[in-house]
């Protein structure tokens, strides 16, 4: 079956240059699968793209409850695409509860498609609505009312299968549903079904995808179906990526890049656990993982590693990442190269851990006993984390320091097209280990880096003892003195700072100077360039400017800030960098917090531009 | 490698670093030791390494002429877990405390013992904090005036050979300090032994817990006080007009008088065996305290299984054989990919 | 206090949240089960405080119309202490999982125990971690493919009893989440307990690792794969075809078959007794493993000695009656003051 | 004997109005209990002081070596006294070690006491002396050379007391002679020993003091001694206390005030220890200690206490401090009454465990994951130690909240003298229950405070569950609602801020503006009111502020900074606070920052005042 055999007779094609879907049910529901799917054949028909999987927090609420909602939503474009979007244009509703659950956010007059079998009074009542809600919707929403539960039985009643698993497969039905909505290509979901099933799963699982896509052929309630053309993408090969799997890539090609073995030291936490399981899966490229008794073996062993020769690493979140400070003081005392990630969730405390926020930048700078620097960079796109790790670890080795990574919950469960790097093109930052036992001392430092040299067991004449006790500088021994502390942590502070002159300087988006400059970091990268790209077009006179580096900050930061009469500093946080450029660059830089659990909406961010370019100018 | 560590002394292990314990102090002797058996043990000076946390004892690895870590508080293990899994050719020894390995890190100890990873554990026993000058440890003796406890303490003490043994050891030991001779064996059986070998050293604080153990310390008291223990031989304990064995029944202890000449086995007295399967024979020796038993001395379990960190490396090695070498670029193309062609 | 806690049900016991665990979780079961014992232990509700860690698990105090605290990972010991050393009028009960009791947490399990605190812990056992999705746990089988072990785990597992018992356990014992009778008598037995009451509930975590436990859950099984421990009882299971009995010797466990008709004891067979002193008994039958021997269900140990709460009231007692309440303003002018008078 | 009977023949008598006297030794000489005692005489003559002792690192380092060299310095005078003085007048040095290491702190021409008989050539070598020092000295210093050894046997010889312990006394002959020299009264020391000791080391003790002073009386070596008239000093019943003493009591007099039992949970931590060791005396005051087996369960057993009704605090040193925070922010989502005592010591990771520093501000600020605000005060002297404790706990109890107290291994071990407050002054903060099962909501706030109600375990009807996760304001059920969970968060923001209410606004000392403000927090308190009054004794226009609100700020603070022209910062760190002030208050404060360990000079202050009052304003 072609997809591209299409136009049934009847139905009107109209061509749009985005749609955002939204795929919601119960978790048991497989939304997240649907979506997956759903993304891939997007891809492959060339749109651009970018998704957000919303799981609900327990692991099995109960069925039809508002808890156990999950949801799955995919951004598509013929332009460019930078957010998953603030509100999506079709919602797709397994039940009651799934709509309930997301139906405030559907744009005005949006599309809703429901399973119309679901709406029984029982499901209405888990789902909390005292009446079935769908009268009430009509007149806001365009509202697709299809029997899914019966039209995937029936697409089902000759083959030999029990009616759970029939029931189970409905999701493919709706999945077969919107790609003949959208003109989008099957092959690559057929193949896939062909991968990992057989028999009359397989089979079945074929069937339902067809007929959702034939349904959608004949069915009345859909006169329109929609083409979106392809985007102007830069040519390469691509594949989907999430920001936890770019991570994990990341770590395994920094191990091959530098010629040296990973071992990677973690503790599973919510939502970090992934970058784990994805790499133990990379044995085969002598990477190691250990799955310590907490976050603060983890780290430690990852520090022997790293004594050891190793690229020691370890992953967490922020409670992990905590219980991780003191030990991260002693990477920092020892000066040996270590990447420690924090996967940024929701807090303080446990707080909200599948929800997003970034909030752990102080934690990262200042989490530890006493003047402890470390570099601190942040990833800002899925695709990004990989590059963000390669970076990490190329400091690491070259500074002898530990430094930090920060992504967080979006980047890590979002997923992007990824155009593929060619290996041969990606850094391949020197590990080189001390031998020269003629010149060796533990502190001798690296006239340009700083750095002290790697000097690993095994290599004879180097033996020598490192720890967390103030130590000399050049020998390395226990010392108490005075204005050698002083000199070794003026040390440690200036190797930070010299890796200053590895940041290329940062790139204004607009005009280099003016009356506004938004200045993000991180995770919010998507939302951020999406506003200000919307505002411009809107003839405001906005620039931007996005920050990875966070410690040390790039050269010319500070110049640039000062071309702006305003700075506006949006984070999911209650203010944390704008206190640091207000603290080292003394501008006036104003936040912009938002702290739900939830990314920046572009509207959000568009409304306080206008608020800001409506203001005086503060003095 | 160079084999010229095959002309090593104890000397070459000694550092230039002033020693900081105080006279009298136990370390001193382990110190001496442990310096006396590294050159017998085959292995390049460069290949060791030793790991300590926080504490007076954890102050060895400055005057041990290897590779060292002097890490944080209670993490030892952790960090020697590191070593050793990414670098099995190492020879890795932790030093530690009671304070250091069973009150903050008996975490770390636990699991670290329970993995198997095949390192030495020396943990210097002197019931007391003795780098934050005198505070009650956790095996220190209930009642026990100190500092933080001035109406004497009310903390159970831990023994930390049942601890291991709760944990799974495959290796345990205990030595004591001054007897050197005893100790040197225990260190190199410790050495030899594939996985964690933990060995309780009894270790003397005369600041601020003297003569803890002088019952076994001293050679004459340390007859009817210590039960030394040797693999296939009998319980046996006590000097030649009193000897005493020990008899296990359900797990429960009883000592047995033996009459002069009397053959100990046919009077009851069990036979030490240090490779039983089960843990619970070296746990009922563990559980021998003092004054009604006496205190067994020696390697109490001694069993093989595999290691961690050879477990590791053999998937390591297993994973490249099954499915090659890893190649970033096929990695990085897994899955499902789209090319977009040049306009 | 008020005895109205006298007329209180099972339902007083329950909240109105909505419970966050999968179907078919074993938790339901343990928690019926505690709220069925809860009315029937002679305090009021208001005196109960259930306090966790992280994990599915951990989620429990929510479902308890009691005082309660969900804490942090692993910790829940060790904020119970300070409920407990503080307010030892109250009832203390530690709920946590294999992750959380004895993976990040195993420290303060371990010294809990060791200070015999008179609390109540409940260890639900699913060997994984179930809420962050599935990896394997301390308490899982060596080789178990999990997320995190692809190739299969090489940790060897601990057995959460041995580790109690390594730590001086006064109290310890074994439950099946779905013997509801069974379950309620341990419960009641580990409140009845002055001193540390540690129970391992098995759990089946039907999502991650479903029929873990299978063989003792199943009735029919279970009468071959469980030794239902009861005291003064000879160690003897199976059906009455195939009735075995277990003996032990120098901590050795040896299973002895038992012809029809054939008195246990005098064919060998130890009697179980909670009240050994030595651990050492309770440590041999913890240490039986499947398939070779039977799983133990029942208690363990249950031993009386002194608990920290009444050991720390009682020096404040005594503080009190040696040296009288204290006053401030005493105590400000203890010790050498000179007097600057007006001038 | 008395030691009013003074003026020997052939001597003279001269008034001074200050000196400064470091006794030096090895650390088995007894100079900690020589320089108590000098300090306590020295009280009692009615004179205003200051002291620092001065460990070595290790237990007992090698005899006579460096590293076992211990100190104690007294600065006392008939002026005010605001730290132990840059440089002493008087060393006293009973090895050559002792010598080595503190010759250099000599001010120029002082007098060096040395015990000549401990110039061995063995000794010499030992303190890494390739010659004797001594001739070379006589030129810069007063030498003053006695054969303490030899004396002290002397004035032994007809006692049966073996020659070890006799040479254990020879600290009291040297005490004895400087009782003479400065003309102190003796009896207090006399009485001290008779209580201590009794029969011939009793005995043998007091035949040297004496024998020290009746050797002042008559040698020719000490030409003159010294009058140091009384000082001016506020009516009062004193004391000497040193900050570790008055944490300790101030724990203690909390539960006293508050009527509340205390618990307090504790790992040992140098210099933290003694707070615990303290505490652990005054069961009978109903206070309850815990030695927890770490830190980690030490704050969480002191929750759990605080859960359960009672004043819950946890004292530690920075390591120690790094590991609490995890669960520091378990209280802080909770809202919980909590102390949280950080006594600060140089760092990073274990740095110089017995050294000084004040860099754990940005940890107690910013050291958890997400915005997670705590409350943070810092004592300024050892005294204040003891108000600072009960504000901590007051605090913590009307707002419901733990509270950081940060004090510093200086405030710890050095001693001052401290007017014992009339207990019936001191505050009595009220602690009061929630029993109201009708109005009962977990999280019903009071309008004023926002704190939530204190509702313990035992009240009938008031069962509830506190934890980590997200919560709903009110209820207190588990809550992930957006807009809820940023209500939260801002709420238990205010409520820190509201506290600001609770503190008195900052008074300036000196013009309210000007030129130059210097602005000091915690424990150099001392160095930089010595200093500034120097400074303006000498004509200079400078004025001073200290904060020990560090969290919130007091709210005059902006203004204040802003009607100063240059605005001085010194701390012993890296720049946290000035980072603090400049993001805050947009003014451009100039850290003054020293990490060796050490305390702040005088001298270094005068300096930095005179480079900063000759610059031209900064733009
Ligand atoms: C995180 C942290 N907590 C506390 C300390 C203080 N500390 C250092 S050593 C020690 C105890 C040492 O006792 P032990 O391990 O028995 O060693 P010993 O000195 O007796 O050899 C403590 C509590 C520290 N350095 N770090
Ligand atoms: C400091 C910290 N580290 C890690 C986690 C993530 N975490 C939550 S529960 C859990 C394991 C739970 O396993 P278990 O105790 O066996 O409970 P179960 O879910 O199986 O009942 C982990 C690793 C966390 N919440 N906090
Ligand atoms: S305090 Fe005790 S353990 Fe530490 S060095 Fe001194 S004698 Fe040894
Ligand atoms: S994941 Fe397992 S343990 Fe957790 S609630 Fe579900 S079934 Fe129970
Ligand atoms: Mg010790
Ligand atoms: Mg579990």
């Amino acid at each position: 079956m072609s997809t591209m055999s299409r136009k049934a007779p009847g139905k009107t094609v109209q061509q749009v240059e985005s749609v955002a879907i939204r795929f919601t049910g119960d978790s048991g529901d497989g939304m997240q699968l649907t979506g997956t799917k759903f993304t891939e054949s997007t891809a492959i028909a060339g749109n651009e793209l970018s998704t957000l999987p919303d799981y609900p927090a327990e692991i099995r609420a109960p069925v039809g409850t508002l808890a156990g909602v999950s949801g799955f939503q995919i951004h598509f474009s013929s332009r460019s695409v930078r957010t998953p979007a603030d509100h999506p244009d079709v919602l797709v509703a397994f039940n009651p509860a799934a709509l309930r659950a997301n139906i405030d956010d559907v744009r005005p007059s949006g599309m809703v498609i429901v399973n119309s079998d679901a709406f029984t009074s029982q499901s209405l009542k888990r789902a909390g609505y005292a009446e079935d809600p769908r009268p009430s919707l009509r007149d806001r929403y365009t509202m697709v009312e299809i029997p899914l539960t019966r039209l995937n039985r029936e697409a089902l009643k000759d083959l030999d299968i029990n009616m759970r698993d029939a029931d189970r497969c409905k999701n493919f039905f709706a999945l077969g549903l919107m790609y003949w909505l959208y003109h989008r290509p099957m092959e690559s979901t057929e193949r896939w079904l062909e991968s990992r099933f057989k028999g009359n799963v397989l089979e079945a699982n074929l069937r339902v995808l067809r007929a959702g896509y034939a349904f959608g052929e004949t069915t009345e309630l859909l006169p329109v179906s929609y083409i979106v053309p392809k985007a102007k993408i830069q040519p390469g090969t691509y594949r989907n990526i999430t920001g936890n799997k770019a991570l994990a890539w990341g770590i395994v090609a920094a191990g091959e890049q530098m010629n040296t073995d990973v071992f990677l030291g973690a503790y599973p936490i919510t939502p970090a656990s992934e970058v784990l399981h994805e790499v133990a899966r990379y044995r085969h490229f002598g990477v190691k993982t250990f799955q310590a008794e907490d976050e603060i073996a983890a780290i430690c062993a990852a520090i022997g590693a790293s004594f050891a020769g190793e690229l020691g690493v370890t992953t967490t979140s922020g409670p992990g990442f905590v219980l991780k400070q003191e030990a991260l003081g002693l990477a920092v005392m020892t000066e040996l190269p270590l990447v420690v990630i924090d996967i940024q969730r929701a807090g303080p405390s446990t707080g909200m851990p599948t929800k997003i926020e970034q909030a752990d930048l102080m934690l990262a700078l200042y989490g530890r006993n006493s003047d402890c620097p470390v570099p601190v960079i942040a990833a800002q796109s899925p695709g990004d984390c990989f590059y963000t790790v390669i970076e990490a670890f190329a400091w690491a080795v070259k500074y002898m320091t530990p430094v930090v990574v920060l992504s967080n919950g979006h980047l890590a469960n979002s997923s992007e097209p990824w155009r593929i790097p060619d290996v041969e093109t990606l850094p391949r930052p020197k590990v080189e280990y001390w031998k020269d036992a003629e010149n060796f001392l533990p502190y001798r430092r690296d006239p340009a880096t700083l750095a002290r040299p790697w000097a690993i067991p095994g290599t004879p004449g180097l033996e020598h003892r490192i720890g967390g006790l103030a130590k000399l500088n050049g020998t390395g021994n226990v010392s108490y003195d005075p204005r050698n502390n002083e000199e070794m942590i003026r040390l440690r502070a200036e190797k930070v700072a010299r890796i200053a002159s590895e940041i290329p300087p940062i790139e204004i988006d607009g005009p280099e100077s003016g009356e506004l400059l938004i200045l993000g970091w991180g995770g919010t990268y998507g939302a951020i360039a999406a506003a200000v790209e919307t505002a411009r077009q809107n003839g405001k006179p906005v620039s931007r400017i996005h920050l990875r580096h966070l410690n040390p900050f790039p050269k010319n930061l500070g110049s640039i800030l000062r071309s702006f009469d305003k700075v506006l500093v949006p984070e999911l946080n209650e203010g944390q960098l704008v206190r640091l450029l207000r603290a080292e660059f003394m501008v006036p830089a104003i936040g912009m917090n938002k702290v739900r659990g939830q990314p920046f909406l572009i509207e959000e961010l568009l409304a306080r531009i206008d608020e800001l370019l409506g203001e005086e100018v503060s003095p | 490698m160079t084999d010229h560590f095959s002309q090593l002394t104890a000397k070459d292990f000694t550092t230039d670093q002033d020693i900081r314990w105080c006279p009298g102090c136990g370390d001193y002797s382990i110190l001496a030791n442990v310096q006396r058996v590294m050159p017998d043990l085959g292995i390049p000076r460069e290949n060791f390494v030793f790991v300590s946390g926080i504490g007076c004892s954890s102050r060895f690895p400055y005057y041990m002429n290897t590779y060292g870590m002097h890490t944080i508080h209670g993490r030892a293990p952790a960090f020697a877990t590191g070593v050793k899994a990414s670098r099995p050719d190492l020879s890795v020894w932790v030093v530690t405390g009671d304070g250091d390995g069973l009150s903050i890190g008996g975490n770390h100890m636990l699991h670290t013992i329970r993995r198997n990873i095949d390192i030495q554990i020396l943990l210097f026993n002197n019931r007391v904090y003795g780098l934050t000058k005198g505070q009650y440890s956790p095996t220190s003796q209930i009642g026990m005036y100190t500092t933080s406890s001035p109406d004497g303490s009310i903390d159970y003490p831990i023994d930390p050979l049942a601890f291991a043994l709760g944990a799974g050891a495959t290796f345990v030991a205990r030595a004591i300090d001054v007897d050197g001779a005893h100790l040197q064996q225990l260190l190199r059986r410790a050495h030899d032994h594939p996985g964690t070998a933990m060995i309780e050293i009894l270790q003397n604080c005369p600041v601020y817990n003297d003569n803890e153990w002088a019952e076994v310390e001293d050679r004459k008291s340390r007859i009817d006080a210590a039960l030394v223990l040797e693999d296939g031989e009998p319980l046996v304990y006590g000097s030649e007009d009193h000897r005493r064995g020990i008899s296990l029944h359900d797990g429960i202890a009883r000592v047995i008088e033996l009459k002069r000449g009397q053959d100990p086995i046919e009077a009851g007295v069990a036979v030490h065996n240090e490779r039983y399967q089960t843990p619970a024979y070296a746990f009922a020796l563990a559980s021998l305290r003092r004054p009604d038993f006496p205190l067994p001395i020696g390697v109490f379990r001694a069993v093989e299984t595999a290691t961690y960190d050879a477990l590791l490396q053999g998937q390591v090695a297993g994973a490249i054989v099954k499915r090659g070498a890893g190649s970033l670029h096929d990695l990085l193309h897994s899955g499902d990919t789209w090319t977009v062609e040049e306009p």
